[in-house]
């Protein structure tokens, strides 16, 4: 085992993709000379040249278009988008081009495609640098999306989707990028945990309370918080957004009866609504209350020094557990 | 066939010239830059050009006619565009790549597809028509000058796989509008990558006059990006091969893009659901037939003596025997089994999917049992 | 009353719109001299003239970002994107510069944008020819957005939009542009129902059935047949996607106790996700059944000759009446 | 001020050109055809140019230092490209509209933007500065290039409206490789809009050299759209100012764009957050220190007589001034209500939105209510 951060782990991650294929190659803004703005590909230029990691001109639509023409040949790209704000100019080659060449290849041209996204917000950044956009790419077919929330899962997981023959956004919980963890680098990938598989990382009976990224260290917080309450909270980190592993979440709300749900985007049409509909349609019986979403607002990313009453924080979450349990919260008696 | 090594590529760039080899009235002009290109095309094989424009023209027109019958859904044609395909496609080796949009059947023809892959999508029967590696050309693209990026990525590919393979991305005057172009022009010239960017200035986006895109040539847009431009008579099948040819050899040699404009023109409609009438005029039409790319050859090769009766008479039996085999083609095309849908979405196992290809499965399978009581099927045929 | 196709419908309102504010442009590809490829401009730039009626270059971001330009001037222009797949080149435009300008400046800038959409499948057309991309617009804060049903909602919503201060993304179902319908071009705006207001269009007691566009048609002709069949299905055209009328969906389901919504975009979350999820919050105590979703599978839009195994049909969307009703039905026996 | 009543302003178009009316060692070149357009700059103005430099150059150093003392949450210094933000804002015409991307600090204070305007964005405490139509600026831009075509979009409008007022559009060297700045060129070649692209070339795109984006000189690019291109020493404030002039000539004259590449230099880091040592050497910087744009002016108005240590004394004066007002301003900037987040999301009412912004006001106020029961704060500060 060592302890890395959460970006240390991405960064040995890839490394070891880029070691062990030689049809791997880095493309991204600044992400060779400087080691991205994150730094999360420092010193793989330096190591494995400037063919396999690349300094692209600045224009997200090339670089995730290129890599549709590299993917055609055999190789394996994995595109950095620097912010999560400007994955929207390269939309169209995600969507229509990334998302679908397989389905209308009819599987004979793969897209093996990494899209790296640091995402979400909690760090005081400007305009277009706090965004959440995985609803956009899990609403898409043909794409898998990820998120990745500690460094042990972080390490695995960029590994795994690079290894994927199918294309995957693959989100980075920027605010986490320094928390440290434990990372086993000898392990072999055969025996990781899949891709698309949810872990439950705090065990609860009476509220499951399901999330990803950034939020799943906010969401074990409120778990602890809640158990000095006398409720007792599962977590689960959901890991795969696309496809969701509902059978690990319906499990879970069988047996708690519960269901609150928390991310960063806006609360229209985002995974939460995906979440709350598909176990209702899977727990119905079980439901002793109706899922309840805590969200960021459906507005645009606000500024620095109003972000904290954007986000959910662990406030907000309690706020919902005690809705889902028909305690007192900010919503009784406000008519539905 | 490649005189590169005798003669110096030359950096190629012409793009407020009108370059031509052969005028519309049959004439070879001189170009001493381009004729050592062409050196190797006798008779016989400007007899095989002939040939292939006189056959895919033909596929033209019967994929329109096919169309009428209702065969097809929609088909859009080359018609006018044959020397400008024909004499680019002709230029490519087997390893190289081609990325087109959706009108260069022609392209596909020489790559070696055949008649049921050719009209598959356009029946709605697939979602493709062909596997792009035994052709070594992509999926064609209906995304505005999406492709021009896909090309280009692939050629950074060949590159850093030391190969001296090149990828050509075909595309309208149109799509020159669209930033994927551009910054297909962009990414070209930062890696120097072996793609050669042949643009089909066919004078019309849909309803859309080429001025409306740009008032100048559009092989000028090249130089601005450092890539060097060439404007060719798009309708002179020798003045095309010999530029594509060049460009090509430039891109194997390391010394990167090229952009070529084909100044051509659509004879028909833009696709079989357009009604050119409503935005362009007889007369300019009549003055491009007078330009017609297949005449042009047959008065060449009169002039230089051949036996243009034989010539046209060979070309003519062998459009009769594609057409055939075209029409034997479409009825060979099956319907797709409705749960096809599902298939491909995804390379890997994906267990959403799985779970609504099962549903839907099992939803079909209450009308397969006719008699049996769960049947809905109450609204009939919607 | 004057009947009109839809399609002629919207070019009236257009006309209308025209006429009534010299400030309104209409901008996009071949929408001048041709009258569009669905003729919806038809007449328009003979009538208004080539500065009110603009043909531009080949290119969706271009075309919305200069609506931006000329938004910030005074204008409020009219984009037509000629197909819903070819709406992803402006998507960056969109959803960071059209969906957030009025917020970032604080008000001051307006974004009176109307961006029409021919959306939906069902015609037999090619490859990104078919797509009903709503979702992504309807998750994106910042944006209205409209989906009309029959040629008296065209005509009067899409003044509506346009005189709306806000961007309003305008989906028109294209596959119904031919239906005619009664339209009274002589009621004035004020008299109308509000853009964000849905219409109960078929009134029924044990099944709510929410839609919007081209699946109104069928939603009413399923309630028809359901009919026969003993089965009471109210049928609410949503009209608004964003924001949703949620109370008049919640009163119907507070009443029938079940509820089902189909539209044709994919499932993974879609608009269905929004509803249910929504309709759950609200009306928890009163559902007897988990809210059923008939929607298109999730996978790109297939080929012509397999729409019809991908869209949401009469039949389909009975299989789901018959689900929330715990009949016999395609699932009965699959395990949740 | 606008020679155009008697000089044809001509196409000016040289791309390939560096145009210099002041060298780095303060000589005055002559150029018979950029002199005429500032010919009224005599000692007084250019001492106000001086002046002007010098301020926004201590705006930014004293910027930098509020972010370094966490006054600021990020600032993007704009030191060494003072003459070709000064030189082309003060081109502009009241009645023209700027859109800038986030460094052109200087450009807003001439446009009269004041200090706690432009430091609210950067303290996290406002999504934008200032009302764009009280100083004909937009809101700066963060996505790379987007402006450009919202440029575009307002001079068509202008020309629409029958007025003679220019849109200018700011963006750097690396945006050039986005596609919506080359599509900016399309529809301003297109539609004959009255816009000035200037193209602030600083050598660096966060870590990439400009070759990455261009192995060509950026001014070339216009060309290919049909736009005249000209590339002007961007340490030049006297160049810059006649370049942006004539460009805003042309435009008013219904003659359409003009694309401007300004060759200067980014001497400090990308932003507060970069540390450009690990991708640039100190060579290069000293270089550029020796082609100053102050110091240049400074040098040009000693050599034609005038009282420099005047000049300077005064210009350190106003710099001092606009200094303390800075720090003034910092303080006064108050924090945003915590429900404005809600605000101008629509400018209708907006049922969904106005039921979450209801709910948030519910929930804030059980923390208010410090004493009632249901106050949860149990987590704390997060
Ligand atoms: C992104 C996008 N926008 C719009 C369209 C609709 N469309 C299809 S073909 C066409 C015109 C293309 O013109 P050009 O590039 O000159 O090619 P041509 O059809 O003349 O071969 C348009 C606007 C599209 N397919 N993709
Ligand atoms: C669409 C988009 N992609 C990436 C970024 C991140 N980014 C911010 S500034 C910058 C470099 C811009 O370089 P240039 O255009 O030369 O302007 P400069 O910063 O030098 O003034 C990048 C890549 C962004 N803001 N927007
Ligand atoms: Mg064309
Ligand atoms: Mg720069």
């Amino acid at each position: 085992m060592t302890t890395l951060t959460l970006g240390g782990a991405l960064n040995a991650g890839l490394r070891r993709s880029l070691a062990g294929d030689d049809k791997v190659v880095l493309l991204g803004e600044d992400i060779g000379t400087l080691g991205g703005v994150f730094r999360i590909t420092d010193g793989l230029k330096a190591e494995f040249g400037a063919h396999r990691v690349v300094d692209t001109p600045l224009s997200e639509a090339g670089i995730v278009g290129t890599a549709v023409g590299l993917a055609y040949r055999g190789y394996r790209p994995v595109v950095e988008i620097q912010f999560d704000g400007f994955i929207y100019p390269g939309f169209d080659q995600i969507v229509a081009q990334v998302a679908k060449l397989h389905y209308r290849s009819h599987g004979n041209v793969r897209m093996p495609i990494t899209i790296r996204v640091p995402f979400g917000g909690g760090i005081g950044a400007a305009e277009h640098h706090s965004e959440s956009p995985e609803a956009y790419f899990a609403h898409t077919a043909g794409l898998r999306v990820v998120a990745c929330s500690d460094a042990a899962d972080a390490y695995v997981m960029i590994q795994q989707a690079i290894a994927s023959d199918d294309p995957v956004l693959f989100f980075e919980p920027k605010r986490r990028y320094h928390v440290k963890g434990e990372v086993d680098e000898t392990a072999s990938l055969a025996d990781a945990k899949p891709m698309g598989v949810a872990s439950v990382v705090a065990s609860g009976t009476d509220v499951t309370l399901v999330t990803y990224g950034a939020l799943v260290q906010t969401a074990r917080d409120a778990a602890t918080a809640a158990r000095e309450d006398g409720v007792s909270i599962e977590v689960i980190d959901l890991r795969s957004l696309s496809p969701m592993d509902l059978s690990t979440v319906a499990a879970s709300v069988r047996r708690t009866g519960r269901l609150v749900i928390t991310h960063e985007a806006g609360q229209q049409v985002g995974l939460g609504a995906e979440i709350a509909a598909s176990i209702t349609e899977r727990c119905f019986e079980f439901l002793e209350a109706a899922p309840v979403r805590i969200t960021g607002h459906d507005i645009p990313y606000p500024p620095a020094k109003l972000e904290r009453h954007h986000l959910p924080d662990l406030d907000r979450i309690l706020d919902g557990v005690d809705r889902v349990l028909g305690r007192p919260n900010s919503l009784s008696g406000v008519e539905a | 066939m490649t005189p590169s090594d005798r003669h110096a590529t030359g950096l190629l760039t012409r793009p407020d010239e009108f370059v031509q080899l052969i005028t519309p009235t049959g004439e070879r002009r001189s170009d001493p830059e381009l004729d050592p290109w062409v050196a190797d095309i006798d008779t016989d094989a400007l007899s095989a050009l002939h040939r292939d424009m006189v056959v895919v023209r033909r596929l033209d027109t019967e994929a329109t006619a096919l169309q009428r019958q209702g065969q097809l859904g929609l088909w859009p044609p080359l018609s006018g565009q044959e020397a400008a395909q024909i004499g680019s496609a002709r230029a490519l080796r087997e390893d190289d790549f081609a990325f087109s949009s959706y009108r260069e059947h022609a392209v596909a023809w020489v790559r070696g597809v055949g008649p049921a892959d050719l009209l598959r999508v356009w029946r709605g029967a697939a979602a493709s028509g062909w596997n792009p590696y035994e052709h070594g050309m992509a999926v064609p693209q209906i995304i505005i000058g999406a492709q021009a990026l896909h090309a280009t990525g692939w050629a950074m590919g060949a590159r850093w796989d030391d190969t001296d393979a090149a990828a050509v991305a075909y595309f309208g005057d149109g799509a020159t509008s669209e930033g994927d172009v551009n910054e297909a022009l962009v990414f070209a010239a930062s890696f120097d990558a072996p793609v050669v960017f042949f643009c089909q200035n066919n004078q019309w986006a849909i309803s859309e006059p080429v001025g409306l895109q740009s008032r100048q040539p559009l092989a000028r847009r090249a130089d601005g990006f450092g890539i060097p431009g060439v404007r060719v008579d798009g309708n002179d099948v020798l003045a095309v091969m010999a530029t594509t040819r060049i460009a090509l050899d430039r891109a194997r040699r390391g010394e990167g893009p090229t952009f070529i404009e084909a100044v051509t023109y659509r004879m028909g409609p833009h696709t079989t659901a357009d009604d050119p009438k409503r935005y362009r005029g007889e007369d300019e039409l009549a003055e491009w037939r007078g330009r017609d790319p297949i005449a042009r050859v047959a008065a060449l090769l009169a002039a230089s003596g051949a036996d243009v009766a034989a010539v046209e008479r060979e070309a003519g039996e062998e459009a009769d025997r594609m057409a055939a085999d075209l029409r034997t083609a479409i009825t060979s095309i099956a319907d797709p089994e409705p749960l096809s849908v599902f298939d491909h979405v995804y390379a890997e196992p994906h267990a959403h999917l799985d779970r609504q290809r099962e549903h839907y499965t099992r939803y079909l399978g209450q009308f397969d049992d006719a008699a049996g009581a769960a049947a809905p099927a109450r609204g009939g045929s919607r």
